[in-house]
């Protein structure tokens, strides 16, 4: 596919409510601004959505007033956008569906998406090996959605059979605010805790926070997850309260830009799942996690 | 003598509706200059400009000569001249002390609130007003709160005080403490302006009248030189005769019968009958509890007791109860209770009445000539038609009060003060209505601190005091001298015979 | 004519102002597509927003409309999937849904209002804790995450927000609907005119037997069914309920309500104004959508910026002596 | 006493259930961290609160106090990022860090209160307009992201928010005179008797030559300080801003007022009564995280009718007289 004729590319995300949106959006706009400079045969219309419904309405314009050719979609649910999309799909236009899978499968053209069961589960899993039978561990939960009962369900199953006790599980609404209240009120009830699951990078900041005022910072190491830059650093530095993290690239947004653009700009045909794994950050490969310059 | 406040051809309009023209006032020092006319002639408008509360739309006031260009209301009030508003102008959320002193608080960073209290006190002790302090004014009566609108003027210290109305909700007990603060304030040399609907109080009080009729003045007098009569000929530009209309002699069968009503906290013991074709007056004090009888006997306060309707008890929960046997209640307090002030004459009149105007939809035009009739029945005179209900004159907001408690067509209204605020014509008409009411057969119950009114009006007048029957008085027994002694309580052995 | 005034205009006149802007941003902005979309879009807060002018004009406030509007959505859901099986995909089972959506819906509506007008709580904490209660329940039954409507059903209902007669979708005929019986129910019955009458002094009310309590229990009772309804076109757009759907409508009919020109404290309803105001706040959304104007980050400045200029423009002079 | 009415006691009465309750659940929730927890935590809230005490008693509201507090929490970081290369870590970097806060939170104050008083608009809807913009702001100035205080400069001021004096954490002394200044100014000054006033009935306020616009635009330029301090006392804890800083305090706050027995029509302000409404809804929180009851889905569910209940115990019986 490649005349004199522009194409518009639409990009529909959640808008930045916490920092790993924020990191997300920072991302897309990064990589919408390079891709425009690179091919001025393409136009992007970027929209962010505070709620699902929004979202909807933020797709139904783009399809109505901005001509698109193809949507770059990050679903703020899956359920309610599954519509929308489709009959975005229906009226012939390329879809790339990100990180968040529609309900009903076929309907994208691309799929790129990270993986909330590893990020579950890779956390997991170094838990059991780090830790032994009988200790004592607090989750906080990100927003009560399907992808954090994945997450919490993988990160469970993952240390199954190692005796770990699991003390409480809250909603720490991956807000930094939310977690230090909640962590002070942990840290309050149990006065034993090995270690800490934050499920979020946000949270594992606010976390901290509340354990460093308590006094316990060295009874307990925490894991947060998603890679933000000022945690990346701290394990470069080999911190023994973070001693790993893991990775949920907000970067994947460009991936999946980039490569919806390709699709309009070069004769490669662009089709399929490409799903970025979560991995373990360790001191050893921190380096090459660290962005200075994204705000997340 | 240069007089100590006055107004040079001021004219006042409202939007197009012009309502003074081309004014010619002035007030001296110590003397009290009465101003008269029907309602809606002016006055308030006149004292709210005299007052700085409005600017006139041309013409001038002179402070002491020279011209006053007052902004605002309080701009006035701090060079003297000190206005007692007829509406109430007091913050229902506050107490007496918090009323009276708001804007001129004592202290100085810090609020001084005991020489606030003390001086409330020692005001309202001069008035001989039984309300404490901290009193929160939405919990006082309407009486109370005009003594403490009083107290506030007088805390003032005016050189020029300007009284609208302040006797209308005054029992004739509070005229005369009003009087003799106002005898003490001209005595010092403080120019005053007085209005009142009680023409007997002009001519006492007056020292100078003004007529005003239809926004103009028609007469300049000094004391003596009208009478009361002469004075109503003058506000209404014909002669009154006859007030009262004459008494009726044939009743009907009882149709409210009431046996040991009581209306917590303070009415008890509340026994009478009222027979069909019967004007009942109800006379007391200020918080004898007349108020609250009416409001039990119509189910707006929970009460005990037996209620007999045409000899059937019936049970009265609320208004509409009340409303569904026939019964009818007039407040007495026009501005909470009685209309909307931001709506129109329309949705005011028609408020408790709506479902007579059209069931699912409401007939505007129904409700129009609903209310055509009642401007014509009680004389209601407004500028326009869908003006805001708070903008009539006080008096014909009480006539429009009237038209609307008399619209659902009551077998038995309860009527609570109906001539407050109310000029001399008007009030002869509508002491006919009620007569008209009666002969109709219909049964009406008059509570009134108006003495006068209780005397022309009533076939019989039940006295209360501190929340019981004091005593009853019918016939050739209804004299003035007989109610004010049931009233003040002077003779306990007469009310044993009077009351069996 | 006073109903012709100012005041009136004002939110008109504001509207007219974005629509020309719109339509000089994007050529599109004005094509059926486009209106169909912001008026269809505007119908669920609208009717939400309807409703809502009555309570407010009455004196009331209601911050739970929105996870009320999660829970009904859950409850329908979960009534259908439920009852699939055995009704089978079809209009039983989508007049069901109906039923249980205006039934959810009443009932909420009524817990508001009997929890105001009984135990006599401020509207603002009596909603302010069904608020919490609605959208927790919701999550709870959707064990924190989604509850979504079974495809096959999705589908067949489609229609309810896609569907129309005379290429006019579904939704916006509700939607004029409930504006025009809003209109009528407000003007011209006893319902609007006690409303009025109970914002504007409940004491007066009392005294001239209104039935203050009654009246007060209906509004609520009548936004409780108007969230049922817009609930009725929300499911088949969206097909799902999760503890996030709704967040932040109550805020957004209330503004539209008091854009509209409705007193917040109660006393003069406008059922036109609100959807004025409906409108205008969906037409700022659409347009942020029609033009990369700046930073996605600062639409939520230029939407603030919006409504309180369109509200600017709804304001007379006000002196001293018109207070 | 008037003071000591069912109306006092009943929040306070309910604060005590709360605490009995806590206390009964769990051993911890009376030791001296705990506590200190809550009260620290209380004290962010609680200073907005006082100040919206204000507002509300005046007849105004303040929608954007939570966004506001992300927006003065944002300037300061970045003013304190800015300067400390030149400034270095120390004493007049922090000081400089607070007057930016009290500067920025009195502009924004002024902001809000101008709009009220000089255009006119209603508060719902400025506050509505305002809260859009600050949080759009912080949202812009972090890139979407968050803004963080320099970590040395974090370290150097972290006391203020951990530290304090005789065992008690600086928010908690903070707070405590915020509250005894705020019930002394509600009590005992002209601003507070004038804010009642004007709550109760602005045209007799202003027949009684109170300057009705200077107070109103004082009550907010008074919270818009107190957002300040309170940002404050925020920024050295976390040491970040985003744009979901703040989220939803203006409701917390609100909330926090009219449970302790303040009009929310205005005419009627209680500080005391604010102190306990925040903490009734703080301690709601702690105990939900103390004790595991139910499913954590359900934790609105059960602070909503918390926060009904308290409010249940405060009311009279209200009868046609008691209105
Ligand atoms: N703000 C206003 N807007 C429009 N018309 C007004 C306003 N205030 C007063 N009026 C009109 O001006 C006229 C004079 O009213 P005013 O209150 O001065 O009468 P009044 O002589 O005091 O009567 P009353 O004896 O009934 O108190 C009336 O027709 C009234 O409706
Ligand atoms: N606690 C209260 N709260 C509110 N209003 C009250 C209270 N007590 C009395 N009132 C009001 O005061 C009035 C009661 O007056 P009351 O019956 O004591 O006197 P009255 O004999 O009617 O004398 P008058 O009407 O001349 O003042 C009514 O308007 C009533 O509503
Ligand atoms: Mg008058
Ligand atoms: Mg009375």
């Amino acid at each position: 596919a490649q005349d004199d004729k522009t194409y518009v590319i639409g990009v529909s995300i959640p808008s930045a409510t916490h920092g790993f949106m924020g990191g997300l959006n920072w991302h897309a706009q990064e990589t919408i601004a390079r891709l425009e400079e690179v091919y001025p045969q393409l136009d992007f219309v970027l929209a962010t959505a505070g709620e699902a419904g929004k979202q909807v309405s933020d797709i139904e314009d783009m399809l109505a007033t901005r001509n698109i050719d193809a949507l770059v979609v990050l679903p703020f649910e899956s359920e309610p956008l599954t519509g929308p999309v489709k009959a975005v799909k229906d009226a012939g236009k390329f879809v790339t569906v990100v990180d968040r899978g529609l309900s009903v499968e076929g309907i994208e053209d691309l799929y790129v998406a990270g993986d909330n069961e590893a990020f579950g589960r890779v956390a997991g899993e170094y838990f059991k090996a780090n830790l032994p039978s009988g200790a004592k561990i607090v989750i906080l939960r990100g927003i009560a959605t399907t992808l954090d009962n994945e997450r919490v369900d993988a990160f469970e199953k993952a240390i199954e059979g190692s005796g770990i006790e699991v003390l409480d599980k809250q909603h720490g609404d991956w807000n930094r605010d939310k977690a230090f209240t909640v962590m002070q009120d942990y840290l309050s009830k149990y006065p034993q805790i090995d270690a800490v699951w934050a499920a979020d990078d946000d949270m594992a900041i606010g976390a901290m926070a509340a354990i460093e005022q308590a006094g316990r910072t060295d009874e307990m190491w925490i894991i947060g997850g998603a890679g933000m830059k000022e945690i990346v650093k701290r394990i470069m530095d080999k911190d023994p309260q973070l001693p790993v993290n893991v990775t949920y690239p907000p970067a994947l947004i460009s991936s999946a830009i980039e490569m919806t653009a390709l699709h309009f700009v070069s004769s490669t045909p662009v089709y399929g799942r490409f799903i970025i794994g979560s991995t373990l950050i360790t001191p050893e490969n921190a380096e090459q996690f660290y962005f200075p310059d994204s705000p997340f | 003598m240069t007089p100590a406040l006055a107004l040079k051809d001021v004219t006042k309009s409202f939007g197009p509706i012009e309502v003074l023209h081309g004014i010619d006032f002035d007030l001296h020092p110590g003397e009290v200059h009465a101003l008269i006319g029907e309602n809606g002639a002016g006055k308030s408008t006149m004292m709210k400009v005299l007052g700085g509360f409005l600017q006139p739309t041309a013409g001038e006031v002179l402070l002491d000569g020279a011209p006053a260009r007052f902004h605002s209301g309080p701009e006035a009030e701090a060079r003297g001249v000190v206005v007692i508003h007829q509406e109430f102008n007091l913050a229902q959320d506050l107490t007496v002390s918090q009323n009276i002193w708001l804007g001129r608080e004592m202290g100085g960073f810090f609020l001084d609130h005991k020489a606030m209290r003390q001086a409330t006190q020692a005001l309202l002790e001069q008035l001989e007003c039984r309300v404490g302090p901290d009193a929160r004014v939405s919990d006082l009566p309407v009486s109370d709160r005009q003594m403490v609108e009083i107290a506030k003027a007088l805390s003032r210290n005016a050189r020029v005080l300007i009284m609208d109305e302040p006797s209308a909700v005054l029992t004739s007990h509070e005229v005369q403490v009003l009087f003799r603060q106002i005898d003490r304030l001209r005595a010092a040399g403080v120019a005053l302006l007085y209005t009142s609907h009680r023409l007997e109080e002009v001519d006492h009080l007056a020292d100078r009248i003004t007529v005003l009729r239809d926004g103009a003045v028609v007469r300049r007098a000094v004391r003596g030189e009208l009478t009361e009569d002469g004075m109503a000929t003058a506000m209404v530009g014909r002669d009154l005769k006859d007030i009262y209309p004459p008494r009726r002699t044939d009743f009907g069968p009882v149709v409210l019968e009431v046996q040991d009503f009581a209306v917590p906290p303070l009415v008890e013991g509340i026994g009478f009958s009222l027979r069909r074709g019967e004007v009942l007056g109800i006379s007391g004090l200020v918080g004898s509890g007349r108020t609250e009888l009416a409001e039990g006997l119509v189910g707006l306060r929970p009460h005990t007791g037996t209620l007999r309707r045409n000899g059937a008890e019936v049970s009265l929960r609320s208004l509409s109860d009340a409303e569904d046997h026939g019964l009818a209640y007039l407040t007495e307090d026009r501005k909470e209770r009685g209309l909307l002030l931001d709506k129109t004459l329309r949705e005011n009149l028609t408020l408790s009445t709506l479902k007579r105007f059209g069931t699912p939809f409401l007939s505007r035009a129904a409700e129009e000539a609903a209310l055509g009739k009642a401007i014509a029945d009680f004389d209601i005179r407004a500028p326009k038609r869908d003006m805001a209900v708070g903008n009539l004159s006080g008096g014909n907001q009480q006539k429009l009060l009237l038209a609307k408690t008399m619209l659902p067509e009551p077998e038995v209204v309860i009527i609570d003060e109906p001539t407050r605020g109310i000029d001399i014509g008007t009030k002869s008409q509508i002491y006919h209505f009620i007569d008209r009411l009666a002969r109709e057969g219909r049964s009406v119950i008059v509570i009134s601190s108006d003495m006068p009114e209780i005397l022309g009006l009533s076939d019989r007048v039940m006295v209360m005091r501190q929340g019981r029957v004091a005593g009853v008085l019918e016939g050739a027994a209804i004299t003035e001298t007989a109610v004010v002694r049931l009233v003040m309580g002077t003779s306990e052995s007469e009310k044993a015979t009077e009351n069996a | 004519m006073r109903n012709l005034s100012l005041s009136t205009l004002g939110p008109l006149a504001a509207l007219i102002l974005l629509i020309v802007l719109g339509a000089s941003l994007n050529d599109n902005f004005l094509s059926a597509g486009n209106i169909t979309n912001v008026l269809a879009r505007s119908a669920f807060i609208g009717m939400i927003a309807v409703g809502m002018t009555f309570v407010i004009t009455s004196g009331g406030l209601d911050l739970s409309v929105g996870s009320m509007a999660a829970f009904v959505a859950g409850m329908v859901i979960l009534a259908m999937n439920a009852l699939q099986p055995s009704l089978g995909v079809g209009l039983p089972l989508a007049l069901i849904g109906i039923g249980v959506a205006l039934a959810v819906g009443l009932l909420a509506g009524l817990a508001n209002g009997l929890l105001v007008t009984r135990v006599g709580i401020e509207p603002f904490i009596v909603t302010l804790g069904t608020m919490g209660i609605f959208r927790s329940l919701v999550t709870w039954l959707a064990d924190g995450g989604t509850l979504s409507l079974d495809f096959a059903m999705r589908e067949y209902i489609g229609p309810i927000y896609y569907g129309g007669i005379l290429g006019i979708s579904w939704p916006i005929i509700v939607f004029a609907l409930v504006v025009v019986i809003g209109e009528i129910a407000m003007r011209h019955t006893r319902f609007g005119r006690y409303s009025e009458a109970i914002g504007s002094n409940d004491k007066v009310a009392r005294y001239s037997a209104v039935k203050v309590e009654r009246i007060q229990l209906l509004t609520y009772v009548f936004l409780g069914l108007l969230v049922g309804l817009a609930t009725i076109l929300y499911v088949p757009r969206l097909g799902s309920a999760s503890g996030s759907t709704g967040l932040l409508w109550e805020l957004e009919a209330i503004a539209a309500v008091i854009i509209g020109g409705t007193a917040l404290k109660g006393g003069f309803g406008r059922v036109w104004g609100t959807v004025v105001g409906v409108l205008i706040l969906s037409l700022i959304g659409n347009i942020l959508n029609l033009a990369n104007l700046v930073s996605p980050y600062l639409n939520g400045a230029i939407q603030g910026v919006i409504i309180v200029l369109a509200v600017v423009l709804q304001r007379k002079k006000t002196s001293a002596e018109g207070r």
